[in-house]
C-alpha cells in the first residue's frame, strides 16, 4: 500500500501542477465576473513562450533557464489575456465568445511563429527542463518523507502554495473582497466606488499570467517541446477543475489533485494483479467516471459567481 | 437659505426617452425632502444622476454652494452623499460587515482587511442612530428590513452627510417603516439631510418637511407639507383627482372555492413554516391574509400554487383536490397567481411583452395549434390587455425588461385576470406601484371579486388590507389565528393579533414572547 | 414609436454590416501578419480562395467540410438558447458516428429502410451522450460543462474499444457500410470530380429549419428559452424545469450526433479508432457563437469556417503555414463578440457624416 | 545503417518550405529525370515529426537531389493537420500531374484506395499499409523484426530482468511492436518480464509519463516506446531519474528513427538504441524503380531486415557496448537465415513464447 502511495503521489503531483496553476487562473477570473473558457490558449502560449524562451536562452541563463522561462510565460500569458479583457470588459462581448476566439488564437499564432522561426511544425526538446528534486529534510521524514517529497517538482509544491496564496488574497484582503464584489454584484461594488473594470481587468490579467504559468510548467516538466499536440484538453480540463472545486482556490487545487489521482490510479491499476485483470477499457475511462460520479454523488449543485458571464454595463438595469 | 444640494435643471435622456426633463431640486441642510412622481417619472435617474451613476445631458449640480461635476459614485461618496437603493446593492453571499466596508475597508497586515476595527466602528455607527444589525450574518440570510439598515450603514460608515432613500418603505413590514422612521428622525437630528422617495403619502405627511413633484420627467414644484395635504399631492403628480378610500358595494360571498384543511409546509431549511393551517375562500370575496413577513405567508402561497410541496393537510379547489398538484395542473384547475417576486416568477424578461402574456397559455388554442405557435393570435390578446390594463409599452414586442416595474405588474394582473380563474392569489400585488396605479390595481380586483370571483390578497399594507379586504385572517405563526371583518377592526388590533396577542386579553400571549 | 421603429431596423442593419466589417477587419490583420512574416497576402488569398473554390472538386469538399460543421453548430447553439454550455459535442460526434456506421454495417435491408435507420441511430446515440449530462444537470445540479467534458474522453475511448473489438476484430478501422447506408452519391461525385460531397448537406440545412422551427415556432421552444431565460418564472407557468432542460440536452446532442453521422455515413464510410479529437464539436462552439446562435447564423458561419479551413491547406503553396486561418477566424470572432465597438465606431461614423 | 548521422543535418535541410533551396541542390543532381514528379501526403504528423514522415520526405529529397528536382515542383509533399485533409491533399497532388504519391501512415489507407481507384493511371506508394489495386505499391515494414532486435539488447542490458513496453494506439501495427520486442528479450531470457501498457494516444505526453514513472518505479529498467509524441513524456521521465540520480540505470529504446537526440541529458543518454525504420530507403528505392519504368504496381513490398528497411541504432556506444551490438548481430543472422522467425502478432508471439 505504502509502496503504491509513494509511486502514485509524486505523479499524481507533477500532473496535476499545470492544471493547478491554470485552474486558479480560472478562479481569479471568474470570481471577478468573467468568464474564461480561454484557459486552453492561454495554457498554449504559456507552453509556446515557455519552451521558445529556453530554447533561445539556454546559453544565457544557464540552470536559471526553466525559472526564467516560467516568468517569461507568466508575462506573455498576461500580454495575450489583455485581449480577452479589453474585449469582454471594455467593449462587452460574449464572454465565452471571446474565450473561444482566445483559443483559436493561441493556437494558431503558437503555431505560426513556430513554423517562421523554426521551419516546422515543433520545436526541438529544450536543453534546460524542470527535473524532479528530493527536498532535503523533508525527505528524511518517516513514512511521508519518501511519499511526498522525495523525487517531486519544486513547481508542484510551488502550485500548492500558489492555491493557498489564492485563497489568502481572495478571501482575506481588501483586493480580493472587492475583486468577488465584482463577480458578484458590480454594480453594488460600483455604489461603493469599485472600479468595476479595472479589477476585472486585473483579474483576467492575473489569470493570464496563470494560464501561462500552467502552461509552461505542462511544457517544461512533461513534454519538453513545443508542438500542435502539446496543449490538447488540460485547459478545459483546468477549467473543469474550476466548477468542480466550486469557483474556490482550494477546492480547484483539490479537483485537479482528483483528476491527477484518478489518471495515476487508472495506469497503476494496471500493473496490479487484481485491478490488471480489468480490461483496458474500464481502466481508460475511469478517470472520467470517477469524476461524474464524485460530482454526481458528493459534490453537487455548484453556484457560479452571480454576474459572472454578464458584462457590466454602466447604468443598464 | 444655504442649500447643501442644489440640482438645477437637470435632463438626463436614455434611448428613445426623456427619463430628466429641466427638473430643479434643492436639499436644505437638515430637511427630509420628498421626492414624489408616478412609476417612471423618472426620480430614481435623478438621483442616480446625483449619485454619480448617470451623466446628465444638462443642467448643473451643487454641493454647498459650489458647482461640482460627479462623474462616479466615489466622487459622490467624497462629497458626503449617500444612497440607498430602490434595487439593495448588496453582495448576497457577503456579511454585513463585509458589504458595509466594502470599498473602503480598514487595512491590515499583508493587505488584509482589519475585521476588528471595521466591526468596532460599525458598532459604534449602528449604537448611534439605533440601527440594529447582526455584523456577521450573511445577507442571504436576514430580513429584508436588516438589509436596509445595512444599506443605510453603508452610507453613515463613509461618512454620508446627505443620504438618498430610493423608495425605502415599499418593501418593509409595517414595523420596520415605524423604526425606519424613527432612524431618520435620529439621522436629521445629527444634522444630515434626507431625500426620500416614497409612494406613500402618508409617510411624506408624517416626515418631511418640503416635497418636490415630478410629472412624466418635468419638474411640477416643490411644496412645503405642513401647507398641503395628501389629496393636493396626488393630483399634482398624477395631473388628476385620485380616489384613495376604495369605493365597493359590500360582498356577496357564495360557495367555497378555496378551502385548506390542516396544511403543514416546510420551508427550504425542512423546518415547518405552515402549521396545520386552516383557510376558506369564497365565490364572490376578498380575503385578506394580514401579518408580518416570515410568518409563513410565502410557503403556503407557494403550496397552494403547487411551487412547494406540502408535507401534510388538504387544499382543494372548488371540487378539486389539488394538495400537490404540479403548477400546470393547478394553473388548469382555475387559479391565477400575482406573484410577490415579479422579476423572479411573473415574467421572462428577456421575451417580449407580447410573449409574456401567454406564459402560461402558450400551448393552448388559439395561441398555438399542435405544439405550432400563433404569433397573431399571441400579440392580439396581447395588445388587448395592454390597452385594457394600460400597460405603458412602446409596443407589445419590446422586451419586458424595458418596461417600469408599475407597468410590469400591470402587466401581470392583465394576464391572470384575463384568464378569468375563479381564485385569483394576489400577493403583494401594489409593492412599489404609485397612487395611480394602486387605485387602478385595486378596481380591478373589487371588478373580480364582483364577478363572483375568489380572491386572497396577501399584503404587509394594513391599508390595502384594510381597504380591499371583505375578510381579513390574520396569520401568525404558520396559522390563521384570527378571522375578522375589516369593519368591525382597526390597525391597532390587527397590529395585536400580528403579534401574536389573542383577541380577548393575554391569553396566549406568555408563550409568544 | 418612431424611435423604436428605427431602432429595430437599425439592429437588424447591423446584424448583417457587423460580421461584414469583422471578416475584411479579420482578412486585413491575416494579411498583416502575413507582410510581417515575409509573405505575399495576395499570392497568400489567392491560395486560400485556390484551396477552396478552384474547381468542382474543391467546391465539393468545401461543401463536405461545411457539412457537418452546420450540425454541431446547432447543436450548441441549441443548448445555448436554453441556457446550457453543450461542450460535449465533440463526444456525440464520436458516439453518432459510431452509432450510424454500426447500424451501416450491421444490417441488410434496403436503403429507404437502412439510411433512415443508420442516420437515426447516430442522431439517438448523440442524443443519449447529451441525455446524462442533461439528467446530472437536471436532477443534481451537477454543471454540464465538467459532465460534457468528461463524457467527451468516454466516447472516444469507447469508441475506440467497439471499433477495436466488436466491429472489427482487432483492427483499427471498420469495413466500408453497405451503400444501402451510403450518403454518398455516384452524382455528386462525378459532378465535383470525386469529391467526398454527400448527401449530408441536405440533411444539415434540413436541421438547421428544424431547428428554427422548434425555437421559434413551436411551444417546445418557447419552454426551452423560457426555462433558459429564467427557470423561476418557467416553473410558475407551469413548465417543467427538469424535462426541458434534459430535452435541451438530448435535441443538442442528436444534433451533433447527425454531424457524425455525416462522417460516417458520408465522408468516410467508415469508423477508425482515434488517437485525439475530431475537433468538429469544438469548431462547433465557434460556429455557434460566430452565428449568434440563430439557425441561419450557424450555416453563414459554418459556410464561412469551411470556406476558410478548406481554404487553408492550398495556402503553404504560397509559404504561408495553414494555421494563419486560425488567426484570421479568431480575429473574426473577436469583433463580431466585440460588436459593440464595431457599431460606436460605425455610429461615430454616421454622426460625422451629418 | 543506422541513419542516426544524416538526421541532424536533414532536420535543417528540410525546414524551410517558403523558401525554396532546390534551385542549388539540383545542381548536385547528376542525372535529370524531366518532367517526373513525386509527391507524398503526410499523416498528422507532419514532415518534421522527427518520425517516419520526417523520414519519408528524407527519402523523397534525397531522390530528388539525386535526379536534378525541384522542390516544390519535382518532389513535394503535403501537410495534413486532420483526417479530412487526405482527401484534398492527395488530389491537389494529382490536380498538379503527380506521377507517383505517397501516401504516408496506415491513416491515409481508406483515403488513398478510393483515389486510386479514380486515377488508375497515377502511381501510389502506400506506407505501412496494403492496398490491393495494380497502380498501388504497398511499402511495410518489418516492425517485429527490429523490434525483436532492440528487445535483445533490452533483454543484455536489463539488470532487474523487467523491461516496459508503451505502445500508442492498440493497433495491430503497434501490436507487431509489441510483439516482436517481447519475443526478442525472452528469446535471451525466458524469465524476463515485460510490462505492457497503450496510451490509447499518440500525442499525450503526460500521459506517457505518468506510465513511464510507473514503469520505472517498478523496477522496469528499458522501456522501448512506440507512440509517437507520447513517447516524449517517457523520455522527458527516464531524463528526469538520471538527472537525479546518474548512477541509476535506466534506459528508453527508441522507434521509428534514431532517438539518440532526446534521450541526452548533460553529457548521458538515456536511450539505449532506436527501432529504425528506414521508409527513406523505401520511398527512395520505390521512387527509383518508378522512375526506371520498373514501378512495383500492385505489389506489397516488404521492408525488412534484408532490405536494409529495418535495423537499430548503435549511436549510444557507451551504452550499446560491442558485446551487445555483437549479440544482437548474431540473432539479426538468425533471422536473415530463416532460424527464427520473429512473431508480428499477440497470438504468434503466445505460440513463439510456447516455443522457447
Ligand atoms: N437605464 C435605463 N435605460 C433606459 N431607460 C431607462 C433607464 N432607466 C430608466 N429608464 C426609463 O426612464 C424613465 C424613468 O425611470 P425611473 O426609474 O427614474 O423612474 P422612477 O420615477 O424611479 O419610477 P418608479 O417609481 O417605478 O421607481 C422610465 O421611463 C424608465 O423606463
Ligand atoms: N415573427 C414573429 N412575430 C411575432 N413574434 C415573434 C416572431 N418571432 C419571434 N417572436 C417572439 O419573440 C420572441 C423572441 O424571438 P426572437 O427570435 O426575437 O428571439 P431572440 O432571442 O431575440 O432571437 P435571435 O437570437 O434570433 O435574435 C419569440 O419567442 C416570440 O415570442
Ligand atoms: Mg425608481
Ligand atoms: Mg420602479
Amino acid at each position: 500500500m505504502l509502496h503504491i502511495l509513494d509511486s502514485i503521489i509524486p505523479t499524481v503531483l507533477f500532473f496535476s501542477a499545470p492544471l493547478i496553476f491554470t485552474a486558479l487562473g480560472g478562479v481569479f477570473s471568474e470570481r471577478s465576473g468573467v468568464v474564461n473558457i480561454g484557459l486552453e490558449g492561454l495554457m498554449v502560449i504559456g507552453a509556446f513562450t515557455g519552451i521558445v524562451f529556453n530554447l533561445t536562452f539556454a546559453d544565457v541563463f544557464g540552470a536559471w533557464t526553466p525559472w526564467i522561462s516560467l516568468v517569461a510565460a507568466m508575462i506573455a500569458g498576461a500580454i495575450f489575456s489583455i485581449i480577452h479583457a479589453v474585449a469582454s470588459v471594455s467593449f462587452y462581448a460574449d464572454q465565452t465568445v471571446s474565450g473561444v476566439a482566445i483559443n483559436m488564437l493561441a493556437l494558431g499564432l503558437g503555431i505560426y511563429l513556430t513554423k517562421i522561426w523554426y521551419g516546422k511544425g515543433q520545436t526541438d526538446m529544450v536543453a534546460e527542463p524542470f527535473n524532479s528534486t528530493t527536498i532535503p529534510f523533508l525527505s528524511k521524514i518517516p513514512i511521508i518523507g519518501p511519499i511526498f517529497f522525495d523525487g517531486v517538482y519544486i513547481t508542484s509544491y510551488i502550485a500548492i502554495i500558489f492555491a493557498f496564496i489564492a485563497w489568502y488574497v481572495l478571501y482575506k484582503t481588501t483586493f480580493g473582497l472587492r475583486l468577488r464584489a465584482v463577480g458578484e454584484h458590480p454594480m453594488a461594488a460600483d455604489t461603493n466606488g469599485i472600479n468595476v473594470s479595472r479589477m476585472r481587468y486585473i483579474a483576467v490579467i492575473i489569470s493570464g499570467a496563470l494560464g501561462g504559468l500552467g502552461g509552461s510548467v505542462f511544457a517544461l516538466t512533461i513534454v519538453s517541446n513545443f508542438s500542435h499536440s502539446t496543449i490538447v484538453g488540460q485547459g478545459f480540463m483546468a477549467l473543469a477543475a474550476v466548477i468542480f472545486g466550486k469557483w474556490h482556490p482550494l477546492g480547484a487545487m483539490g479537483a485537479a489533485l482528483f483528476f491527477g489521482f484518478a489518471q495515476s490510479l487508472s495506469i497503476v491499476s494496471s500493473g496490479i494483479p487484481v485491478l490488471g485483470d480489468i480490461p483496458q477499457i474500464y481502466l481508460l475511462i475511469a478517470p472520467y467516471v470517477l469524476t461524474i460520479l464524485a460530482l454526481a454523488g458528493f459534490i453537487g449543485r455548484a453556484e457560479a459567481p452571480k454576474a459572472s458571464g454578464v458584462p457590466y454595463i454602466k447604468g443598464s438595469r | 437659505m444655504e442649500y447643501v444640494i442644489e440640482m438645477l435643471n437637470i435632463r438626463k435622456e436614455f434611448p428613445g426617452i426623456v427619463a430628466n426633463d429641466n427638473i430643479t431640486v434643492q436639499l436644505k441642510k437638515g430637511e427630509i425632502h420628498a421626492l414624489l412622481g408616478e412609476n417612471g417619472a423618472g426620480k430614481s435617474t435623478l438621483m442616480n444622476v446625483l449619485f454619480g451613476l448617470y451623466q446628465p445631458e444638462a443642467g448643473e449640480i451643487r454641493v454647498k454652494g459650489e458647482t461640482v461635476k460627479i462623474t462616479n459614485p466615489n466622487i459622490a461618496n467624497n462629497l458626503g452623499i449617500g444612497m440607498v437603493h430602490q434595487h439593495f446593492m448588496l453582495v448576497e453571499p457577503f456579511t454585513v460587515t463585509q458589504n458595509i466596508i466594502l470599498g473602503s475597508e480598514p487595512k491590515g497586515k499583508f493587505g488584509s482587511i482589519n475585521l476588528k476595527k471595521a466591526e468596532r466602528e460599525i458598532q459604534e455607527i449602528s449604537d448611534r442612530y439605533g440601527l440594529k444589525v447582526d455584523p456577521s450574518a450573511k445577507i442571504s440570510d436576514i430580513s429584508v428590513g436588516m438589509q436596509q439598515r445595512v444599506e443605510i450603514l453603508k452610507t453613515l460608515y463613509r461618512g454620508a452627510e446627505v443620504l438618498i432613500f430610493d423608495e425605502p418603505t415599499a418593501v418593509l413590514t409595517p414595523q420596520e417603516i415605524k423604526e425606519l422612521i424613527e432612524i431618520m428622525r435620529s439621522l436629521v437630528k445629527e444634522g444630515k439631510s434626507i431625500i426620500l422617495i416614497t409612494h406613500k403619502l402618508k409617510e411624506i405627511m408624517e416626515v418631511c418637511d418640503r416635497c418636490t413633484v415630478i410629472r412624466k420627467g418635468k419638474g411640477i414644484g416643490t411644496v412645503e407639507v405642513k401647507d398641503t395635504n395628501p389629496d393636493e399631492l396626488a393630483s399634482l403628480m398624477v395631473g388628476r383627482e385620485v380616489n384613495f378610500k376604495t369605493e365597493k358595494q359590500p360582498a356577496n360571498p357564495k360557495g367555497v372555492v378555496l378551502h385548506i384543511k390542516d396544511l403543514c409546509v416546510q420551508d427550504v431549511r425542512k423546518v415547518d413554516l405552515v402549521k396545520g393551517l386552516d383557510l376558506e375562500v369564497r365565490a364572490g370575496e376578498i380575503v385578506g391574509i394580514a401579518g408580518v413577513d416570515g410568518n409563513g405567508q410565502t410557503e403556503l402561497i407557494e403550496a397552494i400554487t403547487g411551487l412547494r410541496k406540502s408535507r401534510s393537510g388538504k387544499i382543494q379547489l372548488k371540487e378539486k383536490d389539488i394538495t400537490n398538484l404540479s403548477p400546470r395542473n393547478v394553473t388548469k384547475s382555475g387559479l391565477g397567481h400575482i406573484p410577490q417576486d415579479r422579476h423572479k416568477y411573473g415574467l421572462v424578461l428577456d421575451y417580449p411583452i407580447g410573449a409574456n402574456i401567454v406564459l402560461q397559455t402558450y400551448y393552448q388554442k388559439p395561441y398555438s395549434k399542435a405544439s405550432v405557435l400563433n404569433y397573431k393570435a399571441i400579440y392580439k390578446k396581447a395588445k388587448e390587455i395592454i390597452d385594457e390594463y394600460d400597460v405603458r409599452t412602446p409596443s407589445e414586442y419590446t422586451p419586458a425588461r424595458a418596461l417600469s416595474g408599475g407597468n410590469q405588474q400591470k402587466a401581470i394582473i392583465g394576464r391572470e385576470i384575463d384568464r378569468s380563474p375563479d381564485l385569483l392569489i394576489a400577493a403583494q400585488p401594489t409593492r412599489g406601484l404609485d397612487v395611480g396605479a394602486i387605485e387602478f390595481i385595486h378596481n380591478k380586483l373589487i371588478e373580480e371579486r364582483d364577478k363572483g370571483k375568489a380572491i386572497l390578497l396577501v399584503s404587509f399594507e394594513l391599508d390595502e388590507i384594510m381597504n380591499v379586504s371583505d375578510r381579513i385572517a390574520v396569520m401568525f405563526d404558520g396559522k390563521i389565528v384570527a378571522n375578522l371583518k375589516p369593519e368591525e377592526t382597526n390597525e391597532q388590533e390587527l397590529g395585536l393579533l400580528m403579534a401574536g396577542s389573542t383577541i380577548n386579553g393575554a391569553g396566549d400571549s406568555s408563550d409568544i414572547k | 414609436m418612431g424611435q423604436v421603429i428605427q431602432v429595430t431596423s437599425n439592429k437588424k442593419l447591423f446584424g448583417i454590416i457587423v460580421p461584414i466589417i469583422s471578416v475584411l477587419l479579420g482578412l486585413i490583420v491575416g494579411a498583416i501578419i502575413m507582410i510581417a512574416s515575409g509573405h505575399n497576402p495576395i499570392d497568400g488569398y489567392k491560395a486560400l480562395w485556390n484551396g477552396a473554390f478552384y474547381d468542382a472538386f474543391t467546391i465539393g469538399e468545401t461543401i463536405r467540410r461545411i457539412t457537418p460543421l452546420i450540425l454541431t453548430g446547432l447543436a450548441i447553439a441549441f443548448a445555448f438558447r436554453t441556457g446550457l454550455f453543450n461542450i460535449g459535442a465533440e463526444g456525440q460526434v464520436i458516439v453518432g458516428w459510431l452509432a450510424a456506421v454500426w447500424v451501416g454495417l450491421s444490417i441488410d435491408a434496403p436503403m429507404v429502410i437502412h439510411l433512415p435507420l443508420a442516420v437515426l441511430a447516430g442522431a439517438i446515440a448523440g442524443g443519449l451522450w447529451g441525455f446524462i449530462p442533461g439528467l446530472l444537470k437536471a436532477k443534481i445540479g451537477v454543471h454540464e460543462v465538467i459532465v460534457t467534458i468528461m463524457m467527451n474522453y468516454i466516447a472516444m475511448f469507447v469508441s475506440n474499444e467497439i471499433v477495436r473489438s466488436v466491429l472489427t476484430e482487432n483492427s483499427t478501422t471498420t469495413d466500408r457500410i453497405a451503400s444501402t447506408a451510403s450518403l454518398g452519391s455516384e452524382w455528386l461525385q462525378s459532378l465535383t470530380f470525386y469529391s467526398r460531397m454527400h448527401y449530408g448537406f441536405l440533411i444539415a440545412l434540413f436541421a438547421a429549419i428544424i431547428m428554427w422551427f422548434i425555437i421559434e415556432r413551436t411551444t417546445l421552444g418557447y419552454e426551452l428559452k423560457a426555462v433558459g431565460f429564467n427557470k423561476h418564472a418557467s416553473k410558475y407557468a407551469g413548465m417543467n424545469v427538469n424535462k426541458n432542460i434534459i430535452l435541451s440536452m438530448v435535441i443538442s446532442g442528436a444534433f451533433a450526433g447527425l454531424a457524425g453521422v455525416m462522417e460516417g455515413l458520408g465522408t468516410y464510410g467508415n469508423v477508425s479508432v482515434i488517437s485525439g479529437f475530431t475537433n468538429l464539436g469544438f469548431d462547433g462552439i465557434a460556429v455557434a457563437l460566430l452565428g449568434a446562435n440563430n439557425p441561419l447564423g450557424v450555416v453563414l458561419a459554418a459556410i464561412l469556417f469551411g470556406v476558410l479551413k478548406e481554404g487553408a491547406g492550398e495556402m503553404p503553396s504560397a509559404g504561408v503555414p495553414t494555421e494563419l486561418v486560425d488567426i484570421i477566424i479568431a480575429i473574426i470572432i473577436f469583433f463580431v463578440a466585440s460588436s459593440y465597438i464595431i457599431r460606436w465606431a460605425l455610429q461615430r461614423v454616421k454622426k460625422e457624416g451629418k | 545503417a543506422c541513419g542516426g548521422d544524416n538526421d541532424n543535418s536533414s532536420d535543417n535541410s528540410n525546414n524551410s518550405n517558403n523558401e525554396s533551396n532546390g534551385d542549388t541542390d539540383s545542381k548536385e543532381g547528376t542525372e535529370n529525370a524531366g518532367d517526373f514528379k513525386v509527391g507524398m501526403v503526410t499523416d498528422l504528423g507532419g514532415v518534421d515529426d522527427k518520425s517516419f514522415n520526417q523520414s519519408a520526405w528524407e527519402g523523397l529529397v534525397s531522390f530528388g537531389e539525386q535526379n536534378g528536382l525541384t522542390e516544390g515542383e519535382g518532389y513535394s509533399y503535403e501537410q495534413s493537420n486532420a483526417k479530412e485533409d487526405y482527401v484534398p491533399n492527395l488530389t491537389r497532388l494529382i490536380r498538379n500531374h503527380y506521377d507517383l504519391i505517397y501516401g504516408i501512415g496506415f491513416e491515409l489507407k481508406e483515403d488513398l484506395t478510393t483515389i486510386a481507384e479514380q486515377n488508375k493511371d497515377v502511381h501510389f506508394g502506400m506506407v505501412d499499409e496494403v492496398v490491393d489495386l495494380p497502380n498501388v505499391a504497398s511499402i511495410t515494414f518489418k516492425e517485429h523484426q527490429g523490434s525483436f532486435l532492440v528487445g535483445v539488447a533490452a533483454a543484455l542490458k536489463t539488470k532487474t530482468n523487467k523491461l516496459g513496453f508503451v505502445g500508442g494506439l492498440d493497433s495491430p501495427l503497434i501490436n507487431k511492436f509489441e510483439a516482436g520486442f517481447v519475443a526478442g528479450a525472452k528469446s535471451v531470457n525466458p524469465d524476463i518480464e515485460v510490462e505492457v501498457q497503450y496510451a490509447e494516444s499518440f500525442g499525450d505526453p503526460a500521459k506517457g509519463k505518468l506510465i513511464a514513472a510507473n514503469m520505472y518505479d517498478n523496477d522496469v529498467d528499458v522501456i522501448y516506446h512506440a507512440s509517437g509524441g507520447t513517447g516524449n513524456g517517457v523520455f522527458n521521465q527516464a531524463k528526469d531519474i538520471k538527472q537525479n540520480d546518474p548512477d541509476r540505470e535506466i534506459w528508453v529504446i527508441g522507434v521509428d528513427r534514431d532517438q539518440h537526440e532526446e534521450g541526452q541529458v548533460g553529457d548521458q543518454n538515456v536511450t539505449l538504441t532506436s527501432m529504425i525504420k528506414r521508409v527513406d530507403v523505401a520511398v527512395e528505392s520505390v521512387s527509383t524503380m518508378s522512375l526506371n519504368g520498373e514501378f512495383p504496381g500492385g505489389e506489397q513490398l516488404e521492408f525488412g531486415i534484408e532490405e536494409d528497411g529495418i535495423g537499430f541504432a548503435t549511436t549510444n556506444s557507451d551504452a550499446m557496448t560491442e558485446d551487445i551490438i555483437n549479440t544482437v548481430n548474431e540473432w539479426k543472422d538468425k533471422i536473415l537465415n530463416g532460424e527464427v522467425t520473429v512473431p508480428a502478432t499477440r497470438d504468434e508471439l503466445k505460440a513463439f513464447e510456447e516455443s522457447l
